[in-house]
């Protein structure tokens, strides 16, 4: 698929929708209403807005504890996520999850979870489902590098090559799990994307840096893993800005290397899409002015949507805990 | 109309039923589909429906566990299937941060409708990492729901159920029920959770029991009633939902109550339900509730060593002749055992 | 020599005594030796005794519980923490069918002489996979010891005592306490498992509690003293060994038990107590024992829900005048909390 | 490490030994006094016996539910063996862990368990033990081609690449996972040691047909591994020639291909390689007849050894779930 300049623009509008929705939530966070563990995915929007424009509607996604970017950008409802951040009944989990379990069935994000790549298995599970039923659908599985070494990542990935089922495994590979470096987690040198080939799965490696080029590569891998149907692994090399968890900086911990994070910042992906299209025209100064207003009115709304939504009823605390719907007719004995 | 059919052909007709009536329901674990097709529970299955509803798997339990979960946000009836519950301690992940929580953390949309069939090995050195019982870890947890049946009625009935019901189930069958043979009808029914049976209705104790050691008991029981000592014999079927009532009902009437449970002392489920009769019961009870349980320690291979491990009738007789201050002489019962008392009968010779 | 430390400092000075008097101690788990430490608990360790002994790690709590085993095997003794309880999900085989059963099922040679320290989440929209509490899962299986420290003087004595004795324990830190303050002596002492301390004695009613919730119980018998409720209050300190002497004791004397716990109710240890002492003390109960716990439901992320959801001073104090059937006024002792439910103090403000 | 005449000849003797160990308890099995789950190896005596030679007495071996010969090639004691398959006292577990769970500390056999993978960390976390020890001994830990499926495996293997452990994987692939051909648990044409590779060990498959061969090329990739203090994973083709768990043969069940059965039969490798060190006349069928008749002396007294010794006090069946030593000086204080 050509990165037309619709594309291009649609690209840029996702990634300043989550940036500034991320930063919107980075500066009310100190309020102490949201009171939920965050995961902010600042300098990381660019893989989230690729799959977005890249995934159907009907194409489905799991992701971890960093998923507010993937949800946004598969469609989920930025009213339901800042609800659910403040706890509300409005929240897309009706508040019962917090940031760390998004869901939003309608736009096919099917869920994210906190514990380290335990979702990885639920998104083949649903690549199962899909092919079963024939569907020409994908899944799509968010995971980060230190998902890559939890066993159940291998034991996912054998599963879909074995089965050729319709996955996609997007790894952002930002270099850290909370504090720790790749070095004192991993070989030197490995290369995520060889490991996951000698699994079985169709590999690749990409950077993030320039959000158009990484829109064609992972197009190319997308629109052969569905036709051929067989699972794909990319690794998309990333970084986050701000805290592992939480709205702050915290690079005067000193735990990455200054050089990194200044090149990181030196090749925001965003900054460099945005002074592309306004060099390319294909978009004016006055034409993302415009953008913003629009992006900044859709985050007033939802923080005030938030704001005024009602808690949960303390009543139904213990409610929901199983499903009680029954739709096969098999009778019912009794004793 | 039925027939008479084994605990395994009980349980093979439920999935065979289930997968008839429901396109969606698969059926996977390791050796399913192999001659052996576990223990012939899913004999016939593959070649009936297909490799796409009905296959074996890589031994990657936590993962397989995953998929389910996965599979069955889209519709799908998952049944997974491990030849012992040990295995399944790898999995505990996705059954418990997914599985259980899934339908409540967000809030309400969809649940992990899988069933997780869970086999429990005894006998024959089965050992410290084949005979292990952990139905108490699966209650603990909100969100599951956990089924023992006794005998292949309820087995198929209580399949069914599990297999249809939208939340995560964890079906418990013993090893040594699966030679164990009943009327079985040939339509299909369910058996609702949370349901206990009480199989004689007695005046002086109350017998509280699951699984195969309702087996004990009921032989007790019949030991115990010639010696004109009448007891109740309750079998749970599922303790999670567990029925209270049917239990304190029986208590009230008899106010002596003797919970026996497959596994380890301390933290079983035979003390939850001790301690939600003495806390709701206090007034009826005559006499401190007791239990009996496995020691508090691995179960071990040498059958030098099970053969005091496990309760079995001549001991639960004992029991209540001890707590109704009766001689009842199990010694008379225990002599009515005619093979080894590491194995369940004549059908079972190991080594698995 | 004493000073006052908060329970991550002697959580720290126990781990920094224990690598300097044996060169086999080593710590390890993720974030270990990264620049917030553990919340400090391993903070300098790794500057002291070098990477060889303190590492961090892959995200792989499986394999490197079985690491530690094996490294245990060979005398080493590691510490290794997990930030969260909900993680070690993932490591329960290593756990169950390795670590708690080594010594046993090989005959008594080797035994696995780990140490896990859990931390577990409350408060701040944790919610479902970030707060769960599993001591009762723990305390099930033979072969492991579970300790529960209140304050930052048990938190060094029982730490030491884990990391010295031979078998696998598991610690569990409630984060809640983490800012807890005592006075720590600065020689190292041990604290024998299974001895459980009566912070108060009392003649109306017995408390048992652990870890966090004893000093919410703690509250709650200061302010109904103040009404002329007597009320004993027992830290249990360890789960595994259980220090039944001391709870028998005190219910023998007050005639009336409330077991609080921090886990869900069905399966909970309090269930536990309440069952051992029904069996073994139940002529001395003057009254039905109760418990308060987790209802049986996740924990949920918004703050709404989880001001109910955790048993609060107030609430030991409703319960315990319901008990006695006297009218205790706990809006009073509500009244005096000066900061929102859902945080200790105001030394945590989130995210962790 | 070249393999001589009197290396030949202890690897005949010792694949000999545990080929007639394993016929001894599958002849008497059937008697119903070996009451324990028990996993032969006979067809894959090779790999156990040529790691035997090539493992030193203090270096340390775990092994899995398959782990007869692993034992008794690393000089674990016989008797002791054939004694906890009767359940007795003087067995190597003193009766409590069965076939399944076999130990000799003194041979440095230091235990194998019965959850497929589970040992595989445990071998590691001895060679961490080892590397900070300074010991030049190495860990060798046994596993199948099943195992290889569990995530546990892969979590270990990057560990140990990491922190260079002194580890050797020695993975028996007998391509079958009870009576799962790994057709349905792995992709087509995956190589375990390519696999391997990936993750950072140094890889390599053998066949075990020609033990000589496997011999020599093993020796090499353990001297590399000793010197190099690097990881390796050495992949060991072999079959299994009597059913996965009991006393017999059940290629009537028909789940193996015939000419895969026939194909081991006729490629035997202990047949092969004593009809070789015949033929190149390094031992007489004279002292052929010595070497079994010696090995049927050692068997009978072990079973004689077994049958006489007295079963575990069922009063002890509680005790020992603690170990209750206290080596440290630091005092204990009372409440
Ligand atoms: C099983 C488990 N272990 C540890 C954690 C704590 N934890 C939360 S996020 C995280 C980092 C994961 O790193 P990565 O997958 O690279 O994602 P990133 O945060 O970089 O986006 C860790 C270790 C957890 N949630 N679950
Ligand atoms: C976690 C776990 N899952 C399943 C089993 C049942 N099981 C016992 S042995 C075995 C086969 C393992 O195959 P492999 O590793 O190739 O060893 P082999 O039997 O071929 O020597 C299986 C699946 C088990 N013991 N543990
Ligand atoms: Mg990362
Ligand atoms: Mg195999």
């Amino acid at each position: 698929m050509e990165t037309t300049p619709e594309i291009a623009l649609a690209l840029l509008a996702q990634m300043k929708r989550i940036r500034m929705v991320e930063e919107a939530i980075a500066d009310r966070y100190p309020e102490g209403r949201m009171r939920c563990p965050t995961h902010l995915s600042i300098g990381q929007e660019a893989p989230a807005a690729v799959l977005g424009s890249l995934l159907r509607m009907d194409d489905l996604v799991v992701s971890s504890h960093r998923a507010h970017a993937h949800y946004l950008a598969k469609g989920g409802s930025l009213r339901a996520l800042i609800a659910e951040l403040y706890g509300k009944e409005t929240g897309c989990s009706r508040g019962r999850g917090g940031s760390m379990h998004l869901v939003d069935i309608d736009a096919g994000f099917m869920g994210s979870t906190a514990i380290v790549a335990n979702s990885i298995p639920v998104g083949a599970g649903l690549g199962l489902a899909l092919r079963m039923r024939h569907s020409e659908n994908i899944a799509c599985i968010f995971l980060g590098d230190g998902a890559v070494e939890e066993g159940v990542f291998y034991e996912t990935a054998n599963f879909a090559v074995l089965r050729r089922l319709p996955v996609v495994f997007i790894c952002e590979n930002n270099g850290y799990s909370v504090y720790s470096p790749l070095s004192v987690r991993q070989p030197e040198n490995r290369e995520l994307s060889s490991l996951a080939a000698a699994i079985g799965l169709r590999s690749g490696c990409v950077d993030s840096v320039d959000v158009l080029a990484l829109h064609a590569q992972v197009a190319e891998r997308m629109r052969a893993a569905r036709e051929e149907c067989l699972p794909a692994f990319i690794e998309i090399k990333t970084f986050r800005w701000r805290e592992h968890c939480g709205p702050n900086h915290d690079d005067d911990l000193g735990y990455r290397d200054a050089r990194l994070v200044d090149y990181w910042h030196a090749h925001d992906p965003l900054r460099l899409l945005q002074e592309r299209l306004l060099d390319e025209r294909c978009i004016t100064s006055v034409g993302l002015a415009t953008m913003e207003r629009g992006i900044r009115d859709e985050i007033e709304d939802a923080f005030r949507f938030a704001e005024d939504s009602p808690f949960p009823d303390p009543d139904t605390l213990a409610e929901g805990v199983y499903r009680a719907d029954d739709s096969v007719g098999i009778p019912w004995v009794g004793n | 109309m039925g027939r008479e059919l084994n605990f395994c052909e009980a349980v093979n007709e439920a999935l065979a039923t289930a997968m008839t009536v429901d396109p969606d329901v698969i059926c996977f674990g390791l050796g399913v589909g192999d001659p052996k097709n576990i223990f012939g529970t899913t004999l016939g299955l593959k070649e009936r429906f297909g490799p796409d509803r009905v296959f074996d798997m890589p031994t990657s339990e936590n993962a397989m566990t995953g998929i389910a979960v996965g599979a069955s946000l889209l519709g799908l009836r998952p049944v997974m299937v491990h030849q012992r519950t040990d295995f399944f301690l790898l999995a505990l992940d996705q059954l418990v941060n997914n599985a259980a929580k899934w339908h409540y953390m967000f809030g309400g949309g969809r649940a992990a409708g899988i069933t997780i069939r869970l086999i429990t090995g005894q006998g024959w050195g089965q050992g410290p990492t084949h005979s292990q019982n952990l139905h108490a870890w699966f209650a603990h947890i909100p969100g599951l729901k956990v089924v023992m049946p006794t005998n292949p009625y309820d087995a198929k009935g209580l399949l069914l159920a599990s297999i249809f019901d939208p939340n995560p189930v964890v079906f418990i069958e013993h090893r040594w029920l699966h030679g164990s043979r009943a009327q079985v009808p040939d339509s299909p029914y369910r058996i609702p959770f949370g349901q206990a049976k009480e199989l004689l209705a007695g005046q002086d104790l109350t017998i509280v029991a699951t699984s195969y050691l309702t087996l004990e008991a009921w032989h007790a029981a019949r030991f115990l009633r010639d010696q004109g000592i009448s007891v109740s014999v309750i079998d749970l079927r599922s303790i999670k939902p567990l029925d209270r009532e049917t239990i304190f009902r029986s208590v009230q009437t008899t106010g002596r109550l003797l919970v026996l449970d497959s596994a380890h002392l301390t933290g079983s489920v035979a003390g939850e339900i001790i301690a939600l009769v003495a806390s709701n019961l206090f007034a009826g009870l005559k006499q401190a509730p007791e239990r009996m349980t496995f020691p508090d320690a691995p179960s071990p291979a040498s059958p030098a060593l099970t053969r005091n491990y496990y309760p079995r009738a001549p001991d639960i007789a004992a029991k209540v002749g001890e707590m109704l201050g009766r001689d009842v002489n199990p010694g008379a019962l225990a002599a009515q055992c005619k093979f080894p008392h590491d194995v369940p009968g004549d059908w079972f010779n190991g080594p698995f």
